[in-house]
């Protein structure tokens, strides 16, 4: 290793001027972390203030305006209002876990930005498992809301924590089907290894059902609106974290915000190329620049989501996922599978040396992208013939179903 | 004795989880606490395979163990109240089973790891290990393990069907 | 590198506290966890074995993935039946478990 | 980096991602008041007394999520190696893969029709 630039580096720049190597490589090693550590907890302030001026043009109102210019220190001041406020641990709650949920919680979202790639050559540690990765520390958030909500001692707040728990490992199963496409397409797990097979043609392209259901299960994984069950006022109060207060309550509401951008990091990075762009081989920190762009567009669509639609019942959230998304999500990479034997049969894949151009990745591409369109056309006639056959049986029966009424504690409790 | 560096501080730190944990799982009266007991030794067991170079099979292991098996714990134990009213943690034989367990230990320490004890020799092992994608190819290789493959699924299969026959109550 | 023996130890230490939570608790929920640690020791003994032994080959790997099929199929059978029994009984203490005494 | 590097890496980041959101909780510990009384330290139910243990019964609905969800997770401990080394595989692979999804697939299709993964 030589010392080339003082960044990627360090640790042999750190060697030529006399430092210990074991050392010096963990010197390397602690300012990769402390940077990538960071970065999502700077990007977070921004975020926080772009969500609510976001929502408030949305609802046609104007947002934080008070603090600072356009509102942007708001976020400042609320969280030294948070680390000011008193924080309450209610009587019979397991202090040891309560106080860890929190932190839990926001460890699972800073640890996914460890593989997230943000150009050629930036990216925290490129693990040969990445994809994997990020869904196995993303699972771990689930164990934080079931902590809360059981070590809080409050019959809402773990009711809150059982339905939450239920539509994140529900909506996980779709998640990680629509992940297999990328590994499958790619023949690689490694984050830098999905987005580098991306330089010829955005597997957005070649499987945008999987791109769609992998959007729509992240979605429903930060618990954001359509499917803010987690928060469902009306119905538990406020969910699993009723009784946290003060910073803690900041934390989960941060790592929330988090997880919404990070989301949209992998989106970008999986389906839309991540870094990939023109000149990004000369200049590698344009990948900054593109994987921020694509990922910003994700993060205002799902901003829009949230602002625009009703929340959904529990029961068509479980029946959405289990009925819809995650049949759907199996045929898909069936379906991706099989045409992906086709194209290599018939001889249509690219080449070894052209794999990065565009023209030689058309034929796959189109096969692919006819597959998928066969996908979707199948499934909209069967969502046809189902609103039909509901629309006849509510004519006859014109009973309403009862909403969620044995979910009440005192019921459930025979 | 044993060098310190990197791997070696790995090995202790997660052979402590591993056993620290596990010795929660069994001693905690509360069984939430005894179930992130096993988690934490879980992680532990996930950090010793990353030393051992099966990297998948530790992500494998944070997924399912601690992202699904320790949530169904949670939820039967949620389910069937089992942490109230139960006021002793162990049965009449307990120390006839800590009898039985320390005499198992003594048992493979003698028989397994008293053959190979002290060696700390381990220049002779391969640096360079087989990787996740051989492990793809020989889960599909005709000669090799489709057969378990096959009935792996079949398995899961089975046991999903009749975790629910029995789970669900038929009033 | 760590020797090989160490990691047979930790296996055996992790194997005998399972041994031990499955044959002294009484509460169903609690063994079926001290099995689940007993199976974990076999993973790192499968997988510590492999690497230092057979690292070509993918055999260790591949038996530790069938370990977790069974261990998962363990885990949601065993807690099924655990459900099941408590439904009927009202409890989950083993000893209460009776049914198939003559 | 060879790998041990890169998963001493995640070691770090992981002791580190600890620590930096303990610090606002441990700054706010020092910085927020602190009077605790009776009624403030209460469980938060709608203003109402609490009623009876927090440890209610739970439906079983719960319990069957979260086994299709277990069945379907372990299930990725052998489609992700095979999805890993698809492109070097042929047809038998696709078939070997096709008929192990198929055979999931059943008790997906046993659930659904036994109206396990209703809402009820």
């Amino acid at each position: 290793m030589e010392c080339r630039d003082i960044i990627n580096t360090l640790a042999a720049c750190l060697q030529v001027s006399g430092t210990d190597p074991g050392l010096a490589q963990f010197i390397q090693i602690l300012l990769g972390v402390l940077i990538v550590t960071m970065a999502p907890l700077i990007v977070v302030i921004l975020l926080i203030w772009v969500e609510r001026k976001f929502a408030a043009r949305v609802q046609d109102r104007i947002g934080p305006n008070r603090v600072g210019p356009y509102g942007l220190f708001q976020t400042v001041a609320d969280a030294l209002k948070l680390i000011t406020k008193e924080d309450i641990t209610p009587a019979g709650a397991d202090r040891l876990i309560y106080n860890l949920a929190p932190i839990v919680s926001i460890v699972s979202v800073i640890l996914i930005w460890a593989v997230i790639p943000f150009s050629p050559i930036h990216i925290g540690v490129d693990l040969s498992i990445g994809a994997l990765y990020f869904v196995a520390v993303g699972s771990i958030g689930t164990l934080a809301i079931m902590m809360a909500g059981w070590s809080s001692n409050n019959k809402y707040a773990l009711l809150g924590a059982f339905r939450v728990v239920a539509q994140l490992v529900s909506y996980e199963v779709p998640m990680v089907f629509a992940l297999l496409v990328p590994v499958l397409i790619a023949g690689s797990m490694s984050m830098q290894g999905i987005v580098e097979a991306q330089r010829g043609m955005w597997f957005v392209v070649l499987s945008p059902v999987a791109a769609l259901i992998f959007f729509i299960s992240t979605q429903a994984e930060t618990g954001r609106a359509p499917f803010d069950l987690i928060e469902a006022e009306s119905e538990l109060v406020a969910g699993f974290n009723i009784e946290y207060s003060g910073m803690k309550f900041g934390l989960f509401f941060a790592g929330e915000f988090v997880h919404v951008f990070t989301n949209a990091l992998l989106m970008a990075a999986l389906f839309f190329g991540g870094w990939v762009g023109p000149g990004v081989d000369q200049i590698p920190a344009l990948g900054f620049v593109y994987i921020a762009l694509k990922a910003t567009v994700f993060y205002l669509v799902s901003l829009l989501l949230r602002s625009t639609l009703p929340r959904v019942r529990i029961d068509q959230l479980m029946s959405f996922n289990w009925k819809f998304l995650v049949p759907v999500s199996i045929v898909n990479v069936i379906v991706v599978a099989f045409l992906l034997q086709v194209v290599r049969a018939l001889g249509l894949a690219p080449a070894a040396d052209l794999a990065n151009d565009f023209i030689a990745n058309l034929p796959q591409a189109i096969v692919l992208l006819l597959g998928s369109l066969v996908i979707v056309a199948f499934v909209l006639q069967q969502l046809r013939n189902f609103g039909r056959q509901e629309r006849a049986a509510a004519q006859t029966v014109m009973v309403r179903k009862e909403d969620d009424v044995d979910m009440l504690p005192a019921q459930a409790a025979h | 004795m044993l060098e310190l560096n990197a791997q070696s501080i790995g090995f202790l730190v997660f052979s402590v989880f591993t056993i620290g944990g596990g010795l929660g799982v069994v001693t905690s009266r509360n069984l939430i606490h005894g179930a992130l007991f096993l988690i934490l030794s879980l992680f532990g067991a996930a950090g010793l395979f990353v030393l051992l170079s099966a990297e998948f099979l530790a992500a494998v292991q944070v997924l399912v163990y601690i992202g699904a098996i320790a949530i169904l714990i949670i939820f039967a134990v949620m389910l069937t109240r089992s942490m109230t009213r139960l006021s002793e943690v162990f049965n009449r034989q307990w120390w006839l089973s800590a009898v039985v367990a320390v005499g198992l230990f003594v048992l493979i320490l003698v028989g397994v790891i008293l053959p190979v004890f002290g060696g700390m020799d381990t220049a002779s092992v391969a640096p360079d290990v087989a990787t996740t994608v051989d492990l793809g190819v020989a889960l599909v290789d005709g000669n090799q393990y489709v057969l378990p493959f096959e009935v792996a699924s079949i398995l899961l299969t089975a046991a999903m069907i009749g975790a629910i026959v029995i789970a669900r109550d038929n009033e | 590198m760590v020797p090989l023996w160490m990691y047979l130890l930790v296996a055996a230490a992790l194997f005998c506290i399972g041994a031990y939570g499955v044959l002294s608790r009484r509460n169903a929920v609690a063994i079926l966890m001290s099995v689940e640690l007993m199976l974990n020791a076999v993973n790192i003994n499968l997988i510590a074995f492999w690497r230092y032994l057979t690292p070509q080959n993918m055999s260790g790997q591949a038996f530790a993935a069938f370990v977790f099929v069974i261990a998962a199929a363990e885990a949601a059978v065993g807690l099924a039946i655990i459900i099941s029994v408590y439904r009927s009984r009202r409890s989950v203490v083993v000893e209460d478990v009776n049914l198939l005494k003559g | 980096m060879n790998v041990i590097n890169e998963w001493a890496f995640i070691g770090v980041f992981v002791a580190i991602a600890w620590v930096i959101p303990t610090l606002p909780i441990a700054l706010a510990a020092f910085v927020s008041p602190r009077k605790p009384n009776a009624i403030k330290m209460q469980t938060y139910e709608c203003g109402v007394e609490t009623v009876g243990d927090t440890w209610v019964q739970f439906k079983v609905q719960y319990y069957i999520y979260g086994l299709v969800f277990l069945v379907f997770d372990v299930e990725m401990i052998f489609l992700f190696p095979w999805a890993l080394a698809y492109n070097r595989l042929d047809f038998f692979a696709f078939g070997a893969g096709l008929l192990f999804i198929f055979l999931l697939t059943d008790a997906l299709i046993y659930a659904w029709r036994k109206r396990a993964l209703e809402w009820v």
